[in-house]
């Protein structure tokens, strides 16, 4: 945990933090905050896919299948647990449970500098599964609030106006719903940016290396000050949230990191490095592609709920703590 | 002042995310265009920072006759009804050239 | 328009350094929140080009039901006297929801 | 609310472009200043995105007191008939401190 | 024209078209657009001045001659074209072709970046031809324009208001128009940037050096990716612009890269990767500079009908197609 | 001064300063300016700390003392010399001095630029004296300012409505006071760097340095060129300052230039390019930190007096005609 502590990325995120609390006047312009997530998508798509089109297929195409079960699964666990909880009506759980079945790109970027400063060795894969999980988790959290909202319907006895069509209005809400999970612009971004890094000739991708990067780990740290300061800015929001929902925050994670050792080691063959880090994919929550889309598709749940937990606790929860939580999981059963 | 004509300036001040929405709804109910401000703010749910896509609030401007704006507020009471934050302000104004907004 | 209700909308431009303050004039005057414009500008302190933190000018927006109105121009006529600058104008808007904003 | 003074509101919708002419408007016509936002938005002319300066729209405010607005009305009108794109809207505002507005 | 389709730049120019036709909520920040081309031009500026300050002064002294040939020749070969097909008014026509004689930063890089994925040289002069280029264009469109609304005036038999002081009056707008065209803001940057590249020491210029080549490629990417969700935007007024303007649109290219690679050989005696970056110049529009001049000082013009030529039609048709196109004239011509 | 004109820095603060001049219409978007300078802050911070961990302990100990003793002394006697000159009132001759007891770090890193056109070294202390500057000055003018508007108070009779009460009051306005000094945005930042770039793990640093080292040179180029159009936007305050603190605007960085040569080569001990940094460190008027504290806790004085002062004399003056001045100032001491 100390050597975490001394990664300038992780201490760029404590600094935000900092600023926030002791009330600086620190402020990023908020065009430039969305553009540094804009290059960190790019730049991890770009590899992700340089890395793909070199990579073993099988494996691939292994890990791409375990990234769809554990986009599909955890919101899964999520809501049955949130479900049983009866902390939160079902329309939150749903919006809330999609979140942890995509991941956060900044928490796999810092566990990367993490093993780049124990010098561990990793993977190329997880980043491959990095990209694929974000649609899933948003499909599902769609489907899970469909469905909430039917059996909502049925329990209020009036059957909803929007409801009535049938089946036909049924398909059509479905291809709606797989329309907003793979147009999501971060999504596209991902996706696009990988199959650019997949099919390009290498002589030009060599072109595109010192910009994706040389100069990655910094702006990895502007990133991580300025979600420093969003994330000390959700604790003003705990109390709304409430100790129970708190807790959710910490626990969904160490289930999916413990998930996602199992997962990296046993089912992938990975070693320590590909082994933490499909660890944070499965234990991180999304904060740039599930909120919009959930926002918009799921008006009924509260923003401030699910924000509070993925930004304000599971975020900075990972980062600091988590990481190296994982890391011991992984050297634990891993034996190394 | 002969040559400045009446009409409705609605104002919505909502969520980034929800932009095409609005969007949608004014051609639907036949505008002649809109203007959309970022901005930043806080109300009920919390401080909108601007840095996310999701804290970001817009200001979106229709300015319309006074026949349209009854039908434009319905749509947006549409919208509320289905979840959405959104606040609603209606003013006064007199723009010259009203052919431009009709 | 039986929907909408008289409110006002008071607005404040001035330099970006105030926004904190501001921001505590509100929240101790009870409104329900507020909205922020970053803008340029010129005024009798020359011209805001809103590059540096120094010359961004702020567009600050509350709606108070009426009620509120006097006490927060107060707040506000209390900020000037110790010397900054404000400009404070003061309209009329009419909105739907009046409970989102008491 | 006796320390409110009536004055104009007057609000251009035109492009970043024109910014340099509206600024020598407000001058020539004795306002006391002015101040922009930049916006997106969509008219006659198709969606300004706000990515080149060419497809950049401003939001011009002048706030004047009742006698200068008929004058500022003249010089806009003059603009628009040079073929440029313009969008005025006038509305009332209270101001406190009118002398700053003068 | 597949080789040019592995290109990172191609691709996400690509990328940025696709997103908007899927209709994806992928957003760029404004300032983070116009930082992308403030950038661009600074930096081709520092490269071409300091191409300059080791050029060969004749060789220079004679390109940009035919830069200059080029800023007034299209723009006058354009309005011919567009005024006898009688498809616009004659204001319209002037700025329409202002645009020709001036260039596409972006489409001249695309080209940079497609000899350099072919691994094909290319001499430093045309660098310096495009920052000429700029302001010619900008003048001619400017006197066209004004001697299209004197005929206009006359035709209606009646004198403009502002027409009616005669000659004082025409040189004081001529100063007008010269002064607007070289204070035009990516004017003096560019041109400033080279005379800076150019009389900068040479120990302070390698400094510089990582900031405007290794990053370059990369930041061309993102600009190209924000430049095609601004080419797919402008598809929705095809019909306004009708199909004759849109066949404009690629005939106008196709002929400047015939008249380029004739300068760029002929005249300039450059290699096949000079000679394409010629006819690039030639054939590309700008969107840059030109159109807020044109909405300027050329009101009564319709800003839809030129920024949908040179945005939505001419520059993607470069970037897709006509680069290649150009490429094959070019050996056809060199005959390598 | 020859040799400082073609530094790229130094031209580019030129090239926007000509820009504003001939009324282009070069315009920067406002969230870029702000970028640039946070980008600044934290490179220079990491830089700083990064070199603080490597330092002999006692000579930074030395130079943070002569860095506070130069960030209280200098307002002192900018106060001092305005009071006396009469040309302002107490609470503006505060603000006003304050900036003198704080840096310019876009004049700090042209000289660095400068001495490394010339190929002279320098010691790295500057770079810390630098971090630790920005406080004091706020400081000490939040204290000038106090004790100005209290004596005003008396003078007027009537004591002001907050001065009632006392002693208790007293305090707690010095505790704000310290806060808001220690608060500030810039200082957060530049500290938090530093202290980063300390106590970050070196093997991590050297992931960073591409970012802070190699694109360093470029992006202060971008920013001085914002800061030239910011500079020449404040010739038109010129007359409403008045000569005679247009007088004190070239003068005072002259007076810093020699007490900080002093410094630098008596008490530090630093060769001809430490002790140049020193002078400039001196010299040089804050335009980051200090204005908008001072427009918080000062707001009776004049922003409009300080900022051109600041921004359109003294740094315009250091950067051009300045730093070759400190230079031959040092050189003469040094005698090298
Ligand atoms: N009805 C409207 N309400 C608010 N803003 C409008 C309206 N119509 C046009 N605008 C704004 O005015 C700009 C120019 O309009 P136009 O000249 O019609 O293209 C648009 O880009 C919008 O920002
Ligand atoms: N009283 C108010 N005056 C002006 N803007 C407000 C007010 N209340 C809320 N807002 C704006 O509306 C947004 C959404 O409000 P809410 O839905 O209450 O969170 C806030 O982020 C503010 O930008
Ligand atoms: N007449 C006006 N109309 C609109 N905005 C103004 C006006 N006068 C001043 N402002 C704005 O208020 C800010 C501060 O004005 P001042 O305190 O006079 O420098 C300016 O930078 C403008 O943004
Ligand atoms: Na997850
Ligand atoms: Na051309
Ligand atoms: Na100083």
């Amino acid at each position: 945990m100390l050597s975490n502590l001394l990664i300038p990325a992780v201490l760029f995120f404590a600094l935000g933090f900092f600023a926030k609390l002791i009330k600086s006047d620190l402020r990023f312009p908020p065009d430039l905050a969305k553009a540094l997530s804009i290059y960190l998508l790019v730049a991890i798509g770009l590899h992700g896919g340089y890395e793909l089109g070199k990579a073993d297929l099988l494996t691939a195409m292994n890990s791409v299948m375990w990234a769809l079960f554990l986009g599909f699964g955890m919101p899964l666990i999520g809501y049955a647990i949130l479900v049983f909880s009866k902390k939160v009506d079902p329309m939150n759980a749903a919006a809330i449970a999609a979140h942890y079945g995509s991941v956060s790109a900044g928490t796999f970027l810092t566990a990367v500098a993490y093993l780049d400063s124990l010098q561990i060795e990793y993977d190329s894969y997880p980043v491959i599964m990095l990209a694929v999980m974000e649609s899933p988790a948003i499909v599902v959290g769609l489907l899970l609030a469909a469905w909430s909202r039917r059996r909502l319907a049925q329990k209020q006895g009036a059957p909803q106006a929007e409801a009535g069509n049938g089946d036909e209005h049924d398909r059509n809400k479905l291809t709606h719903i797989l329309r907003e999970a793979f147009t999501n612009g971060s999504v596209v971004l991902l996706l696009g940016s990988m199959v650019i890094g997949a099919v390009a000739a290498p002589q030009s991708m060599a072109k595109i290396k010192p910009f994706i990067e040389d100069i990655f780990m910094g702006v990895l740290c502007l990133f991580l000050l300025e979600m420093g300061m969003e994330a000390a800015r959700r604790i003003g929001e705990f109390r709304r949230v409430g100790a129970v929902l708190i807790v959710f925050g910490v626990a969904m994670p160490v289930l999916g990191g413990m998930i996602g050792t199992l997962i990296g080691h046993e089912m992938l063959g990975f070693g320590v490095g590909g082994t933490l880090l499909v660890a944070v994919l499965a234990a991180s929550a999304s904060y740039i592609a599930v909120p919009p889309a959930m926002r918009l598709a799921v008006p009924e749940a509260s923003p401030s709920l699910y924000l509070t937990l993925s930004l304000g606790v599971t975020f900075p929860f990972n980062v600091v703590f988590g990481i190296p939580l994982y890391h011991m999981m992984v050297v634990m059963m891993v034996g190394a | 002042m002969h040559r400045l004509y009446p009409e409705k300036l609605i104002t919505v001040i909502t969520s980034d995310v929800l932009e095409g929405r609005l969007v949608q709804v004014v051609k639907q109910r036949g505008a002649s265009g809109y203007t959309i401000f970022r901005a930043q703010g806080a109300g009920s749910s919390g401080e909108q920072s601007g840095m996310l896509d999701i804290d970001t609030n817009i200001v979106f401007h229709v300015v319309v006759p006074l026949a349209k704006v009854s039908a434009m507020l319905d749509a947006l009471e549409d919208l509320a009804r289905k979840g959405h934050h959104l606040r609603v302000l209606v003013s006064d104004v007199n723009v010259l050239w009203p052919e431009k907004f009709e």
